[in-house]
């Protein structure tokens, strides 16, 4: 068993809500609570969940860009607080959902993916153009790209570009914040190639976040499942979709439209109601307001994340008594 | 096969940019379809390849610089749209075609209460007063399944949920029981989860009203859930047409191959490699002598370079295309 | 958007375009102001007072005899200066303390903010005044106490701008890769804040002209032998009922510097916000 | 709620009233010239001085006497006039009056005529109007408030002889005399005022216009002119009332030149005169009420605005 | 209660003059102003114990009449049935009263310093006696020191007795509201009996000379005073407006701090007040309706000097700077920056640079202008105005004695101060106290250039032609309780 190269204990992270009448902070925004897992080198982790489930909150603390409020991030066994700033970008990079506002519109793409370089002071001048030819060129895109603005590129070319700053330094592990959600089909389906094929060459650590369950199927290895900022589940991929556990994962994969019409009158799984707001969760199972199978017990208290079979973690009361029966046996 | 009776009818509609005297661009060139009573056509396409461009000519509510050419038709019960002056078309308006646009965020007045909304339409249309109608609004929020009505119609948009708002939506456009609903990407703002909510109710409604609906998605799942006809388009053409389940068995477009097979499923082992279509979409102000897919596509000739297809039937469908995928197969196979 | 980009978009808005040539030759006239006037703008007269246009004095002459056009010529050199040296007093103190306030934020920013806040409560006018009355009534001075009075103004401006791109994703990516606070600012905050702080220091340096034209109008601001519109205008004032006309050139050449100033404005905003194109 | 906004409206706005007066008040010891020396003239001998400072408290600590002073204030107190020996707060309060009256007027004419204005240039984009419409808003902007006060002085007044070219009517003693009074100075101090509102609404009205519910609204089969005021003027006013806010305070400050021209009995002149005759209380007098003012009409606006948007909540 | 009074002014009998005036009154205490131009706000409250007639020759005022009995005593008969506006009856408790706190330490007033003590003689005389002899006295009585307030009122006032006024004067004060307007009402108990002629005079504070015209153009006020020279042009067309154009002692002046450079070099000082072409600056700034100034009195005033007619001589000032070997003569000025002195500045830097002398100038406001030159010194010469004084041996005193707060340096001479003195001896004679100031003006201008005097710019009045009454004043201190309507 290889050593993870990211983990996360507990991590949780709140925003204030209302900064109270004299600065008392009274309400909070549980956009992360309490998070548990590990990467492995080389190995995708996506993340799936409704808009505001706190995905990209995770992303950001993972890669050290806020400060969990909660808990610890350590980056191959050593807390991230204990790592240089910089040094940590040399780890862990990010690509970002908006193609637009990643790029500075007022720097040449060259200097845009050449920028960590410089921060790093890895090479010279001229070494450090040949790295951003070569850059440009693993994403898809020509030399010529460089000397222009992210103004004059499509959303897709200005994702490769993202993504070429992403591998600039050479990193362990990037975590992938919607990549492909702003852009057409057919143009995703190229983007997910590029990451895939990179991920290939360089053996790199993705958290990929989605919140279209199709992508992140297809690119991962492991999938989690978060809810009002917690995992609901957990599980290899393969697992989650031949057998998934939790209720609000059962009617995610339902409500996924199939490209069939003649699956179009199959059983499906529609919840009742909207997701609550991160600022206001309802007690107990934060999922119980819309769970077609709720039970006295979901209100009360917070299930917590346990293996229902060798290979699934799942936070629900539904599975308690599969795992006292495995305890007990 | 019993003779249906088609609600609109949109012929050699093309609409264009002028840029200089001399030159234009064309959002939507050359587009012909009708949507029968009670049909769900989809109308499918990559992001700028004049699906919104469409729907709001028929609508009447392109902005000003969009331009139409004088054999555009689109009759509606009868009376061509394209001619008619504003004041007729805003009698239609609300009242026979409405629409829903893709996000409902934006999509309603933030000042505005959402009752109040819902009903204008409705007062502006049948001459009423609000009082009068508070009752047809409750109704239609009922059953576009939006829990509380009463409260909920004295509530301002941003006190909804995106779902909710979608429903609003939905209520604002029916109340008035149109006969063509024009639903512009009604659930791509959507969660998941969310959105099999709406499509579920805009299903059932169309079911209970025999509604007529031009759909406008690039998500082919939802085009798979609810569509009875499918429109392929393709930088302001349309590239292929013909009844859904036929379409999704056997593309006959290389273009409409492409996009199906560029989204991962679910089901089943995950490929190796998505079948990508490469490139983009051509810039519409330089678009290619021929076919516009040429260059993305994998069958690409000669041909299809100098000259552009044509829309032609194939197999009670209809495709623009010189070498139709459902040809290809036949000659090989 | 890069720099040359703007600057061609800036060049097809029409309007805008005349008015920066305008106001370039201005700047040019103001430069050369002894070269060019045709009299000599202390050259008094006491047989040819207050006369009306003619071909020998295009606008006439004034209380003293001199020559309007020449002194209105020499007076460009108050506006300019005036415009400049009141803008570059923010430029340089306000949009820096703006941006540190903005991008470390915290118990600075907040004590900060409240004092800008009091400053900017003062009305402007009343603010220039007093500082003039402090230092002293010359044109300096008053420049001076105009830049003073703009300062917490573009403090505020770049502070909201820099709290707006510090969210950027650009600059979470350049966090991420390692940057300090100094390559932030240098590279991402202050290249992309500029532009619209080049749209207000644009409005306000026809702003700080009125303004300075106010003072000197009050007898506040640029003082004899120092030629300005405004105290052209002061003087025009006293004597509105013997000799009207000589109202009205100082202030149309306000009112056409302003307005050109202002249509620049106008442009460079839309040259450099895209979402403007139709307006 | 509203109780708890207000509280806290007021908590933010305090320290910032602190600031600002204690910014006034050390600025105003900075300016030379001893008000002791005005006083006594040319009778201003070494004791007489040392005298008339201690009796007006001049001679201790700026902090000593800003406490003093803030004390005073809070007791209601603001202090008297260095040179009439009138109570601070009753000269204020007198030409307060005069100055909320005029300023008012002014900014009503610029909402006026800002709104028509802006209304009928998007009505009509690119057509004469909006062309006139976007002139006049931008000339508004670009002339200087008291030459435009000279040239309608001689016009309106000297030459045609329709309106007073002095003085000033209370609205409260005769209406059609206050309006006589107020219009001209009100146009010149407002004519800034209706550009900017011009712009700001004009703006804000093509960008509500663009926005996806306008599209709505058509698609339900309204008109344009339904459009306009059921649907946009409301959302597009929001971003203008707190314009006006700012408006209001920079034509509070614009009185001090009109003032003069028109001999109106306002703030503004106070202003100035205690600056130029160093009459520090009353200065600071002037200048405090003045910021309450503007906070006043700042919290005015606020209300406003969250009864127009009702986004806006009181929490 | 406002409005009644307006309206009613209208369609009755009583009436109303409307005053456009262009100062402001501090207080209405008339031991404690400081301005030279509050006067004329003071007087209709205010009776004085000796008044002056339009040549500023003395006449009797609360004091019937009044005698030197000797070189140290001046002894006042007072008028009989006199009151003041709150009952108080004047007389010479009254006087003594008054006089005692213009002398007492607290007082700032110092043209009343000769005076040792007052002596009641009997209900209607006092006997001031003096510590020096002073021919300045009588008319110092017409000034502020002279003007009798309500003992009674002034034990109750206590130190906020600015704020009312209660005199013996034609008028009581109805409304004060500073730096705005004043009302006065007719006070009923007058002693003249046909006087004054009109029921309220409403003073409007109207410090900017143009809005004086523009109202009395439209009709806003009945009388302006002290309007520009250039608008005697402009106003002589319009039929319903007289123009009085009259001469008064204040005049514009260059004060000089003789104690710093460069104005320590008595050259300097003559050159440039030769250099100086009055005739053009006048001409320049008041449009040849004032009158050069060669010496601190106008012409038609009883000190005036033939002799010091004109000092012009280009040459001569060229030739005192070149004897000396002074080129590149540069001089500061701070000046009041208004239009006026601002029109001023430009013709004198011309002036000057023509004999070799490069003005420097600084504008400042009021204030700062003052404080600068007379208390801090830091600046070696003022452009302003000598606002005047009832009696010439003030103005000289004022002027150039040792020590005294206008004459900055505190240059004089020897002559100058026996000359002084011999002129407050001189009680009667007028011939001989006028050859005295003309010597000593000639001695102080032309000799020792202590100071440059300008122009006497012309006291000009507007009032519509309805407005009768008017009588100018040398003083330029009008009296606006003579002002009544023709209806
Ligand atoms: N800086 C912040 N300040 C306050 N609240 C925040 C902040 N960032 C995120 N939140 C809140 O935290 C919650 C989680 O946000 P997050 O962006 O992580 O969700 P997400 O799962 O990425 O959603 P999406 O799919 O829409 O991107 C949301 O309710 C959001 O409003
Ligand atoms: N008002 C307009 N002015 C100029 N170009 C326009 C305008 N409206 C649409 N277009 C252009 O017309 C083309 C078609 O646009 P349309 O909005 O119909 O695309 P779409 O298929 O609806 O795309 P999406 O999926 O992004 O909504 C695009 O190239 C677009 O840029
Ligand atoms: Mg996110
Ligand atoms: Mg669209």
């Amino acid at each position: 068993m290889v050593d993870p190269i990211v983990s996360l204990k507990n991590v949780k992270k709140y925003y204030p809500a209302d900064s109270g009448l004299f600065g008392n902070k009274k309400k909070w925004i549980k956009a992360v609570d309490g998070i548990n897992m590990d990467i492995n080198p080389g190995e995708t982790i996506g993340l799936v969940g409704e808009s505001g489930s706190g995905k990209s909150t995770m992303g950001r603390v993972l890669v050290g860009l806020e400060k969990p409020t909660v808990g610890e991030v350590t980056f191959q066994g050593i807390g991230i607080e204990n790592y240089k700033k910089k040094d940590l970008g040399k780890e862990m990079q990010m690509i970002f959902q908006d193609p637009y506002s990643s790029l500075n519109p007022r720097m040449t793409t060259a200097n845009i993916i050449a920028e960590p370089l410089v921060l790093h002071d890895i090479g010279t001048k001229k070494e450090r153009k040949k790295r951003v030819d070569e850059l440009l060129e693993r994403v898809g895109l020509s030399s010529s790209h460089g000397k222009r603005y992210p103004s004059e590129f499509s959303g897709g070319q200005r994702q490769r570009l993202g993504i070429a700053r992403a591998l600039a330094l050479e990193p362990k592990l990037i975590v992938c914040d919607e990549p492909v959600s702003a852009l057409d089909v057919s143009i995703q389906a190229q983007i997910l190639n590029l990451l895939k094929d990179i991920q290939k060459d360089m053996s790199l650590s993705y958290l990929f976040i989605a919140h279209g369950i199709q992508a992140v199927k297809y690119i991962s290895d492991k999938i989690a499942v978060m809810y009002l900022g917690k995992v609901v589940e957990f599980a290899n991929k393969e697992d989650l979709f031949k057998q998934p556990y939790h209720p609000y994962t059962k009617s995610l994969l339902s409500a996924v439209p199939k490209p069939d019409p003649e699956l179009r009158d199959r059983e499906r799984i529609i919840l009742k109601g909207d997701i609550p707001s991160p600022a206001n969760p309802p007690s107990g199972c934060s999922f119980h307001t819309r769970c077609p199978k709720v039970m006295d017990k979901c209100k009360g208290s917070e299930p917590t994340l346990e293996y229902v079979s060798n290979k699934s973690m799942v936070s629900c009361y539904l599975y308690e008594e599969v795992n006292e029966v495995k305890e007990s046996s | 096969m019993e003779e249906v009776e088609s609600v609109i009818e949109v012929k050699n509609l093309k609409a264009y940019i002028p840029i200089d005297p001399r030159t234009e661009i064309n959002p939507v060139n050359d587009v012909s379809f009708s949507i029968n009573k009670g049909e769900i056509v989809a109308l499918v396409g990559e992001s700028g390849s004049g699906k919104s461009v469409t729907a709001l000519s028929i609508m009447g509510l392109n902005s000003p610089s969009i331009k139409y050419h004088k054999e555009s038709a689109i009759n509606f019960e009868g009376k061509n749209l394209m001619g008619m002056g504003d004041r007729n078309l805003r009698t239609i308006r609300g009242n026979d075609i409405s629409m829903i646009f893709q996000d409902p965020m934006f999509s309603l007045n933030p000042v505005h209460k959402i009752g109040k909304q819902i009903s204008e339409a409705l007062i502006l249309h049948k001459n009423v007063i609000y009082k009068k109608v508070k009752n047809e609004v409750y109704e239609i929020l009922n059953k576009v399944g939006v829990s509380d009505p009463g409260r909920q119609m004295d509530n301002y948009p941003h006190q909804l949920s995106g779902g909710m708002r979608q429903r609003v939506m939905i209520a604002m456009a029916l109340i008035c029981q149109p006969s063509l609903l024009i639903a512009d990407e009604p659930t791509t703002a959507l969660d998941v989860t969310i959105q099999a909510q709406i499509l579920d109710i805009m299903k059932n409604l169309q079911k209970d009203t025999d509604l007529s609906m031009l759909l406008i998605t690039h998500d082919l799942g939802v085009v798979a859930e609810m569509a009875d006809r499918i429109l392929v388009m393709y930088s302001g053409k349309v590239v292929e047409e013909g009844d859904a389940y036929s379409i999704f068995k056997q593309p006959l477009h290389p273009y409409t191959e492409g996009l199906m097979s560029s989204i991962p499923t679910l089901e089943g082992e995950s490929e190796e490699q998505l079948e990508a279509i490469p490139g983009t979409v051509p810039n519409p102000s330089e678009l290619p002598k021929g076919c516009n897919f040429y260059g993305r596509c994998k069958y690409g000739t000669e041909k299809c370079k100098e000259q552009e297809p044509i829309l032609e039937p194939l197999n009670g469908n209809r495709v623009s295309c010189w070498y139709p995928l459902k040809g290809r197969n036949d000659m090989s196979g | 958007m890069s720099f040359r980009e703007i600057f061609k978009r800036f060049t097809k808005h029409r309007v805008a375009f005349i008015s920066f040539i305008f106001l370039a030759l201005l700047t040019i006239v103001a430069i050369f102001a002894p070269l060019i006037t045709p009299y000599h703008v202390e050259e008094q007269n006491y047989q040819n007072l207050m006369a009306s246009p003619s071909l020998q004095h295009w606008l006439g002459t004034d209380e003293l005899g001199r020559d309007v056009l020449s002194r209105i010529i020499m007076g460009a050199r108050a506006a300019i200066q005036a415009g400049l040296i009141a803008i570059l007093i923010p430029l340089f103190i306000g949009v820096p303390l703006g941006i540190i306030s903005g991008y470390f934020g915290g118990i600075i920013d907040e004590i900060f903010m409240r004092i800008v806040d009091g400053i900017i409560a003062i009305p402007a006018i009343l603010l220039a005044l007093g500082i003039t009355a402090a230092l002293g009534v010359n044109l300096w001075n008053a420049m001076i106490a105009i830049g003073i009075v703009f300062t917490p103004q573009f403090a505020r401006l770049a502070r909201g701008q820099t709290l707006q791109v510090r969210s950027e994703p650009y600059v979470h990516a350049a966090k991420i890769s390692g940057a300090g606070a100094n390559w932030t600012m240098f590279k991402h905050i202050i290249p992309n804040i500029f532009p619209p702080i080049v749209v207000q220091a644009s409005f306000n340096i026809s702003y700080a002209i009125l303004v300075e034209a106010s003072l000197s109008f009050l007898g506040l601001g640029a003082q004899s032998p120092q030629i300005s519109w405004g105290g052209m205008l002061e003087q025009a004032y006293s004597l509105m009922h013997i000799a009207p006309l000589l109202m009205l050139f100082p202030g149309l050449a306000i009112l056409c510097t302003l307005l050109a100033g202002n249509f620049m404005g106008d442009g460079l905003r839309v040259a450099i916000d895209p979402r403007l194109k139709r307006v | 709620m509203f109780i708890k906004f207000l509280i806290r409206r007021i908590v933010y706005v305090l320290p910032m009233m602190l600031i600002t007066t204690f910014i006034v008040f050390s600025f105003i010891l900075l300016i030379p010239g001893d008000p002791a020396l005005a006083i006594l003239g040319e009778n201003a001998t070494e004791e007489n001085l040392q005298m008339l400072r201690e009796q007006l408290g001049l001679n201790q600590p700026v902090l000593i006497q800003y406490f003093t002073w803030l004390a005073d204030v809070f007791r209601g107190d603001l202090g008297e006039s260095l040179f009439t020996g009138q109570a601070v707060e009753e000269a204020v309060f007198s030409r307060l009056g005069v100055t909320f009256q005029l300023v008012t007027t002014s900014i009503l004419i610029a909402i006026i005529a800002g709104t028509i204005l802006a209304i009928l240039s998007v009505l009509k984009p690119k057509s004469w109007i909006d062309q006139f419409s976007r002139f006049i808003s931008t000339l508004g902007a670009a002339i200087p408030n008291f030459w435009l006060a000279m040239l309608l002085l001689a016009a309106f007044s000297l030459a045609l002889g329709w309106f007073p070219a002095t003085g000033f009517i209370s609205i409260t003693e005769d209406p059609i005399g206050f309006l006589r009074s107020v219009l001209l100075p009100a146009i010149a101090l407002g004519a800034v005022g209706m550009a900017q509102i011009t712009r700001h609404l004009r703006s804000a009205l093509i960008e509500v216009l663009e926005a996806d519910y306008i599209r709505t609204a058509y698609s339900k089969g309204l008109n344009v002119r339904q459009t306009i005021i059921n649907h946009s003027l409301r959302n597009a006013l929001l971003p203008v009332v707190t314009t006006i806010g700012i408006l209001y305070g920079n034509l509070i400050g614009a009185t001090v030149v009109i003032e003069s021209i028109f001999a109106i009995p306002g703030m503004g002149q106070l202003a100035v005169d205690s600056i130029l005759q160093r009459d520090f209380p009353m200065l600071q007098g002037v200048v405090l009420v003045m910021i309450v003012i503007i906070i006043i009409i700042n919290f005015a606006t606020d209300i406003i605005y969250s009864l127009l948007d009702p986004r806006i909540e009181y929490d | 209660s406002n409005d009644e009074t307006t309206g009613s002014a209208q369609d009755t009998e009583s009436q109303k003059v409307r005053v456009g005036f262009n100062a402001n009154l501090d207080n209405f205490d008339p031991v404690h102003g400081s301005s030279g131009s509050d006067h004329a706000l003071l007087y209709p409250v205010y009776d004085t114990l000796i008044s002056f007639d339009e040549d500023l020759e003395p006449e009797p005022g609360l004091a019937e009449s009044w005698e030197f009995t000797d070189n140290e005593t001046l002894q006042l008969n007072l008028r009989d049935d006199v009151l003041f506006h709150d009952g108080t009856p004047f007389n010479a408790e009254a006087v003594k009263f008054n006089i005692d706190r213009g002398i007492s330490e607290e007082s700032p007033l110092s043209d009343l310093s000769s005076i040792n003590g007052v002596e009641i003689m009997d209900e209607l005389t006092v006997n001031l006696h003096l510590a020096e002899p002073d021919s300045s006295l009588v008319l110092a009585l017409a000034d502020r020191g002279g003007m009798m307030v309500s003992p009674t009122a002034l034990e109750e006032g206590g130190d906020s007795y600015g704020q009312a006024a209660v005199g013996a004067g034609p008028f009581e004060v109805e409304e004060w509201s500073p730096n705005d307007r004043i009302v006065y009402t007719k006070f009923d108990g007058y002693w003249q009996d046909d006087h004054p002629k009109t029921d309220q005079l409403e003073v409007l504070i109207m410090q900017d000379e143009i809005t004086r015209i523009n109202a009395l153009q439209n009709d806003e006020i009945d009388f302006a005073y002290r309007l520009p020279s250039g608008d005697i042009f402009s106003l002589e067309n319009d039929p319903s407006i007289d123009i009085v154009e009259s001469q008064a002692v204040p005049v514009h002046i260059l004060y000089l701090n003789t104690s710093q450079s460069p104005f320590d070099n008595k050259s300097v000082r003559r050159a440039i007040q030769f250099g100086i072409n009055r005739e053009e600056l006048s001409q320049a700034i008041d449009y040849g309706q004032g009158e050069g100034a060669y010496q601190p009195f106008p012409s038609d005033y009883w000190v005036y000097n033939e002799d010091l007619q004109d000092l012009y001589d280009p040459d001569k000032a060229r030739s005192i700077l070149e004897e000396e070997g002074l080129d590149n003569v540069s001089v500061s000025i701070g000046y009041n920056a208004t239009a006026y002195y601002a029109r001023a500045v430009d013709v004198l830097r011309q002036q000057l640079d023509d004999i070799g002398i490069q003005l420097n100038t600084e504008a400042m406001e009021i204030t700062t202008a003052t404080a600068t030159y007379f208390d801090e010194q830091s600046v070696p010469a003022l452009l302003s105005r000598w606002t005047g004084r009832p009696d010439p041996h003030m103005t000289m005193s004022l002027l150039f004695s040792e020590g005294s707060y206008y004459n900055t340096g505190s240059h004089t001479t020897e002559e100058i101060n026996t000359l002084l003195n011999e002129a407050a001896a001189v009680t009667e004679d007028e011939d001989k106290r006028a050859e005295i100031y003309g010597e000593i003006s000639r001695i102080a201008v032309e000799e020792e250039a202590i100071m440059i005097p300008l122009v006497f710019q012309p006291e000009v009045i507007g009032m519509h032609n309805d407005v009768k009454g008017y009588e100018g004043n040398l003083l330029g201190k009008p009296r606006f309780d003579l002002l009544w309507k023709e209806s």
